[in-house]
């Protein structure tokens, strides 16, 4: 990371990370901030902890997406206290299920906010659960770090978005694949709600505008169909350059399955997609997916030290199988933001929070740096990454930094 | 279809024919275990989705094993037969503790089943974890067959629907030319008759059952080659399993494999020409339209009542 | 068809089942007041006659007139309204009401959803509910759950529901099977007593008991009438001798 | 008559055990509970109140008319929306939503490139039309569903399935367009009804009661209802549908009005929900909390309307609790719940306590006790002899006969399958 501006790590992931993040903000003592002084609000923050609630899907269909976003903020806490915790004051989860349903999502949230009095909360995946829970944090002037790339349109004082909004990973990509591979033609697909939806419709207007291609199909699957006969052979009709794609959950897994299975194998197409990472290899598959694009601001594969320090600490913590994906590791920067934003505001006052963390740069992150920015979500770099049948992907690209534009001009 | 060639054409309607004789033998697969214990037996499982997962997660296991041996080429014939028993097992024992006591209120087995399939899940994901995982399929199994170089013709399809031919003959050939058979269509007509001839209802009535979830068993096999395995895969699969069988007349299975076809053909040149998911939406449409209409489904057995 | 005179006038009825016909252009005439017993071996058509008068069945082909009215296009519930009741094979009674509530809910009153929503037991329901529970010999039993009733009281339950609408045209089904002979002989008073005023079918197999009763006899075979008559000429018929004999 | 008398003797009421049933529920949920949580949880147990709308609607469907909806979820979601049309665009006014492509309409729109209000969305813009819809539109949609299916007799199983794919249909429908729903998100950021703010303290504990009181018309109609003859006549239909319609009654229009009443019921359940929330989505549409919705009402006692009340409230506090203690194991406990409570008490809470009450002598006189739920496990279809109806007639009876004789008949003693047995010796 030639951006770092540190050397010598010490052997050791945790240690590393202690003594990484000691070196920034340096160590703070409780004492130092009489709990009146930092906590005007009456957030539940003690002389010794702070809270803190994780609210994610352990239960139901988003189970499976949520779980590595749940691993790694916990990690991340466990680090932070294992180094001292936040002002002096080690973080206590409070972990609540959202069970893979939007209303769930707001009445754990108002009850982590109301009840709990939770300082800040790690949380959220679908862009649902995210809509369903947002009015309570804008009620209850809550903080919600979100992990989930996601289709943008939205900016609240109240949320910090720390994976990417839908043009930071749709236009460069785009540009990428058809520069590279001399792409004219290309056919969207995705499942059925506004993530894909609008996603698709970003995709399609910088294509017909700005790559002056063609878009020759666009196909939205029910969430949760498994059968894709027919949508294949549309597309063997159509012959298209690229196949764009943005197909989530269980349909993920089936697509890929029968995509290859009838005859369209990397050789043969050029895929770049916007909705798999490690995770969703698992499920289909390395052999599936060998040699098809992914679009996205992280992979597990990155050879920055940062990140081979952060993937040996979350396989250390969650045993050897685990992967790392992109909504993971944008899972794992919000504790540490948080981390960041207390102490730059010297409070935990949650408007005081707010306000500081804009203009932060985290120099740690495993993607490399990252600055929030005043729209409070992140300027970050994206990333090609080609997979192999090992089920890593090989970073054939990587963008310079981009803006977050969660209005795009032109694109709605 | 303008801009396009004689030959392309030609093609896609070969492939697209292909993909609607899939999608049949998909859903008969799925249905066949289903129409044997709704059909038959009147049982509502809603746990028959999760009778699949057991299926899907042995061949998942065993891929594994097969793969630290060495031995991936065709571990899955043992996949399959493992995964018969076990689903069959579990159906077995869950017959025993629960359904037994429900036969006189099939409503409540809808209820009782619907609970079953909540604790199957949360055991799917205490063991296996809350991801999505996958099978390695052996090598012979990916890709695609190709009688001219345009066309393809998915090998795991073909392999789905082998499999699927055969368990329906063997679930023929066990109904109408085994004694077993003779005895559970005997229980199932007038269980009062059956008993006092000498079968033991009881038992015929778990062994049904369990045929079932043993059918069910393989059912999730298979789809490990073309679709994915987490714990809670198997409310995928549950509705269409039940349009299927209702669709086609509960007590028929020949009915069954009816509505299997009408139902994946209808589906499937409706997705082709429409969108996928309004094509979804208007086949569960014109079903329930039909249903309404014939209440009994097609191939409903005539009774003078 | 030409109108007639009878109550129930039967044409040319016909229905088959795949091709089996259960009942084959059969034509009958009752009338007024008349008690008809309907015979005939197992599967000879009699519970179908019944069924496709009543609209349980929907006949292929043929006329059922009831006061000149054709019956075969109306649903169920028509049929009952303009004045057939029906007694089924078995006592067909709602076994978690009281034999009160049993012969109030047969009351030809409030029979649409807001009638019965606003339905209020007057004292002309009492009186009626009264009346007939004497004639069916359960005055006694008014509050009991009518489970608890032994088989042949049920059958007197359902035959006394019946009797609460008043119908023209009786229809029952071995009203007898599994009575005692006392309670059989209170049964034949009890049809005796009813026909008085209205027209009755009876499917019976027991011909002591169909002695007792029938004014008329109709003697079912495939499907097709046999024979007809009073009973002393049905008995003597040579055709019923031999499929009773041969059957 | 003193009042407590006129009311014990009411037949709509269900006699002393009715009348008690009802005040206790009423403190319970007037005064017990607002006493004794904060808003927070109060305004969650409104939350669940408003399922205990379905449920109420169940049982008169379900566990009096044996018929088994498994689409109440439609009813349920169409009924929020309705009210969620309203409230999205009244916080979709031009000013807070000046930053949009086309100001003026709702967010969602916009996001899906949609530069004019649909025609359909243009009513809602009135509260009272919203009003009507609520009510109206579910059950126009139940009169559709119930005639198509009731006149050609559709009935036990294949309803239930039917139902069911309406529900995911209908949920297919309203995530696929997005533009005009909402789409999987549904309708979020609800804030206010003409002006008021439906998120303050204050306006939750005034939507609160509200949602109590029209649980509480819910529940009086039901009753009301339930004693009618059209009570009777719908035990009679689940029990014996050929008899009641060879008694003259055209049986699928008493299955129609009750399907229609159960769908204005679920829908103002609905409609509360949104208001009490603050947004729907179509998560509630759909198959799985329809399915929910009918277990709250079998773990309450599918045939007891307070029973679903108090089903609904334990079903979802348990899964409040559990996942909030418990969160890797609480499907476990969900689960278990539901078998064990078809397996061994069909007659959910409400046979639990008939049960007790019946073996301390509480509130009852042994011989109406004889007539009380039978479930059972000896039925032909999902069948629980009932509870209500036949104690409030015989209730009734007892004003209106003399004839209480034969009623002491000493076998009576025993409830359930004990008394069945000894039936059959009697037989």
């Amino acid at each position: 990371m030639s951006t770092s501006n540190r050397r010598g790590f010490m052997k050791g992931a945790l240690v590393g990370a202690m003594m990484a993040a000691g070196l920034i903000s340096g160590h703070a003592f409780a004492a130092d901030y009489p709990t009146a002084k930092v906590n005007t609000t009456g957030l539940a923050v003690t002389d010794s902890t702070v809270k803190v609630g994780i609210l994610h899907s352990a239960t139901g269909t988003m189970a499976i997406s949520e779980t590595g976003s749940i691993q790694a903020e916990k990690l991340a806490i466990e680090q932070i206290n294992a180094m001292g915790g936040i002002l002096g004051r080690k973080i206590e989860i409070i972990q609540e299920d959202g069970a893979s349903d939007w209303p769930t999502f707001a009445e754990k949230a108002k009850k982590l906010l109301e009840k709990d009095k939770v300082a800040a909360v790690m949380g959220c995946w679908t862009s649902a659960s995210r809509k369903a829970a947002l009015p309570v944090f804008e009620k209850d002037n809550g903080l919600l770090f979100y992990p989930t790339f996601y289709e943008g349109l939205e900016q609240s004082k109240n949320v910090f978005y720390t994976g990417q909004e839908a043009t930071q990973q749709i236009l460069a990509g785009l540009d990428w694949i058809a520069k590279e591979k001399k792409a004219k033609t290309f056919y969207l697909i995705g499942s059925d709600y506004i993530w894909p939806r609008t996603s698709m419709k970003i995709a399609r207007k910088h294509i017909e505008q700005h790559l002056h291609g063609t878009v020759v199909g666009e196909e939205y699957i029910a969430l949760g169909d498994t059968q894709f006969g027919s949508v294949i052979n549309k597309i063997k009709l159509k012959k298209p350059d690229v196949i764009y794609a943005a197909v989530v959950g269980g349909s993920n897994v089936a697509w890929f399955k029968q995509l290859n299975a009838a005859g369209l194998n990397s050789s043969k197409q050029t895929m770049l997609t916007i909705s798999v990472t490690e995770d969703e290899v698992l499920g289909i598959g390395g052999e599936n997916l060998a040699g098809f694009y992914s679009a996205m601001k992280y992979f597990q594969s990155q050879d920055n030290p940062e990140n081979k320090k952060f993937v040996e600490a979350f396989k250390k913590r969650w045993g050897k199988d685990a992967v790392i994906g992109d909504v993971t590791q944008a899972a794992y920067l919000g504790p540490w933001l948080y981390k960041a934003a207390v102490e730059r505001a010297g409070s935990f006052d949650v408007d005081k929070v707010q306000a500081a963390l804009p203009g932060y740069t985290f120099k740690d992150a495993p993607e490399g740096p990252v600055t929030v920015e005043a729209n409070h979500h992140l300027t970050t770099k994206l990333r090609i990454g080609q997979w192999g049948k090992d089920g890593q992907a090989k970073v054939v690209y990587t963008s310079d930094y981009i803006k977050p534009d969660p209005f795009p001009k032109g694109y709605q | 279809m303008f801009g396009y060639s004689m030959a392309d054409i030609g093609n896609i309607v070969v492939m697209q024919g292909f993909s609607g004789l899939s999608m049949f033998t998909v859903l008969l697969l799925m249905a066949l275990g289903l129409a044997i214990i709704f059909g038959q037996m009147g049982v509502i499982n809603m746990a028959h989705g999760e009778f699949m997962t057991i299926g899907a997660y042995t061949t998942v296991l065993i891929s594994k094993v097969a793969a630290s041996y060495g031995f991936t080429d065709y571990y899955f014939v043992f996949a399959i037969a493992i995964a018969f028993l076990l689903a069959f097992a579990v159906g077995y024992f869950v017959e025993f503790i629960m359904i037994r006591h429900l036969y006189k209120r099939p409503l409540d087995t809808l209820l009782a089943t619907w609970g079953l399939s909540l604790v199957m899940q949360q055991i799917f994901r205490s063991s296996f974890g809350a991801k999505e995982v996958s099978a390695e399929l052996p090598e012979w199994m990916l890709g695609s067959f190709k009688p001219t170089p345009d066309i393809d013709i998915p090998i795991n399809g073909v392999f789905v629907m082998v499999l699927a031919a055969l368990v329906t003959f063997g679930v023929y050939m066990f109904m109408y030319k085994s004694r077993w058979g003779l005895r559970v269509r005997a229980t199932v007509q007038n269980r009062t008759m059956a008993g006092a001839v000498g079968i033991n209802t009881a038992k015929v009535d778990r062994v049904t059952f369990a045929l079932g979830c043993g059918i069910a068993g393989i059912a999730g096999a298979a789809f490990t080659t073309i679709a994915s395995t987490g714990p809670t895969t198997g409310t995928l699969y549950i509705v269409d399993s039940f349009m299927v069988v209702v669709f086609g007349g509960a007590a028929s299975i020949v009915g069954t494999i009816a509505s299997a076809f009408g139902i994946a053909q209808a589906q499937s040149i409706l997705q082709f020409f429409m969108t996928s998911s309004m094509g979804k939406v208007s086949t569960l449409l014109v079903i329930v339209t039909i249903l309404m209409m014939k209440p009994e489904g097609l191939f409903a057995s005539k009774l003078r009542k | 068809m030409s109108n007639t005179d009878f109550v129930l006038a039967v044409e040319d009825l016909t229905v088959s089942f795949d091709g089996f016909k259960a009942v084959d252009s059969l034509t009958m005439y009752i009338d007024k007041n008349e008690l008809r017993v309907l015979v005939g071996p197992n599967g000879a058509g009699k519970t179908t006659v019944l069924d496709l008068i009543c609209g349980k069945t929907k006949s292929t082909a043929g006329s059922i007139k009831f006061n000149n009215t054709e019956l075969t296009k109306l649903s169920e519930h028509e049929i009952v309204r303009s004045g057939v009741g029906r007694k089924f094979q078995n006592p067909s009674i709602y076994e978690n009401l009281t034999v009160y509530q049993n012969l109030e809910v047969s009351y030809p009153k409030g029979r649409g959803v807001f009638g019965s929503l606003t339905f209020k037991r007057t004292q002309e329901v009492e009186d009626r509910v009264r009346k007939v529970a004497a004639d069916i010999m359960l005055t006694e039993f008014l509050d009991m759950e009518s489970a608890l009733l032994s088989h042949g009281q049920k059958q007197w339950l359902e035959i006394g529901m019946l009797l609460m609408q008043e119908p023209e045209l009786l229809m029952l089904d071995e009203p007898v099977a599994g009575m005692s002979a006392k309670e059989r002989d209170q049964t034949a008073d009890l049809l005796n007593r009813i026909c008085q005023n209205r027209s009755v079918i009876v499917i019976e197999h027991d011909m002591e008991f169909v002695k007792k009763i029938a004014h008329k006899v109709t003697v079912l075979h495939q499907g097709k009438i046999l024979a007809e008559g009073p009973m002393e000429k049905v008995q003597a018929d040579e055709k019923v001798i031999e499929v009773y004999l041969g059957h | 008559m003193t009042l407590w008398e006129k009311m014990k003797a009411s037949p709509v009421l269900g006699g002393k055990e009715g009348v008690i049933g009802l005040a206790v529920l009423a403190a319970v949920i007037f005064v017990i509970l607002p006493l004794s949580v904060d808003i927070f949880r109060l305004n969650l147990i409104g939350k669940y109140l408003t399922y205990a709308f379905v449920a109420v609607g169940l049982v008169m469907l379900w566990g009096h008319g044996g018929i088994l909806s498994l689409g109440q979820g439609i009813f349920f979601g169409l009924g929020g929306y309705a009210m969620a049309m309203f409230l999205k665009l009244e916080a979709s006014d031009p000013e807070s939503t000046k930053i949009q492509s086309t100001p003026g309409i709702p967010d969602f729109m916009d996001w899906n490139q949609l530069t004019a209000l649909p025609w359909f969305w243009e009513p809602f813009k009135s509260l009272p039309f919203t009003l009507i819809a609520v009510l109206t539109i579910p059950a126009l949609f139940a009169y559709i569903i119930g005639y198509a299916m009731f006149k050609r007799r559709v009935g036990g199983v294949y309803f239930s399935i039917i139902t069911q794919a309406i529900a995911l249909i209908l949920s297919i429908l309203i995530v696929g367009q997005q533009g005009y729903t909402g789409g999987v998100n549904g309708m979020t950021d609800l804030r206010t009804m003409l002006g008021w703010d439906i998120r303050s303290d204050s306006a939750k504990y005034i939507l609160y009661f509200v949602n109590g009181l029209l649980l509480f018309g819910a529940i009086f109609l039901s009753k009301y209802i339930m004693s009618s003859k059209f009570g009777m006549l719908l035990l009679a239909m689940r029990d014996k549908e050929e008899r009641v319609r060879f008694s003259g009654y055209d049986v699928s229009n008493f299955k129609i009005f009750i399907f229609c009443l159960a769908a204005m019921m679920s829908a103002v359940g609905g409609a509360m929900f949104t208001l009490q929330v603050g947004f729907m989505s179509p998560s509630f549409v759909g198959i799985v909390p329809s399915i929910e919705m009918v277990i709250f009402c079998a773990v309450g006692g599918r045939a007891s309307l307070i029973g679903a009340v108090y089903g609904t409230l334990l079903v979802n506090y348990g899964k409040t609790v559990f996942s909030e203690t418990y969160p890797e194991l609480w499907l476990f406990l969900m689960g278990g719940l539901f078998i064990s409570v078809v397996m061994f008490f069909p007659n959910g809470l409400a046979g639990i306590w008939d049960k007790l009450a019946t073996k301390y002598g509480w509130f009852k006189d042994k011989a109406e006790v004889a007539k009380k739920p039978e479930v059972s496990t000896s039925g032909v279809e999902a069948q629980v002899v009932l509870t209500e109806t036949t104690e409030t007639m015989l209730a009734a009876d007892s004003t209106n006969t003399a004839t209480k004789a034969p009623r002491k008949r000493a076998s009576k003693k025993d409830t359930g399958l004990e008394s069945s047995k000894m039936r059959g010796a009697e037989a």
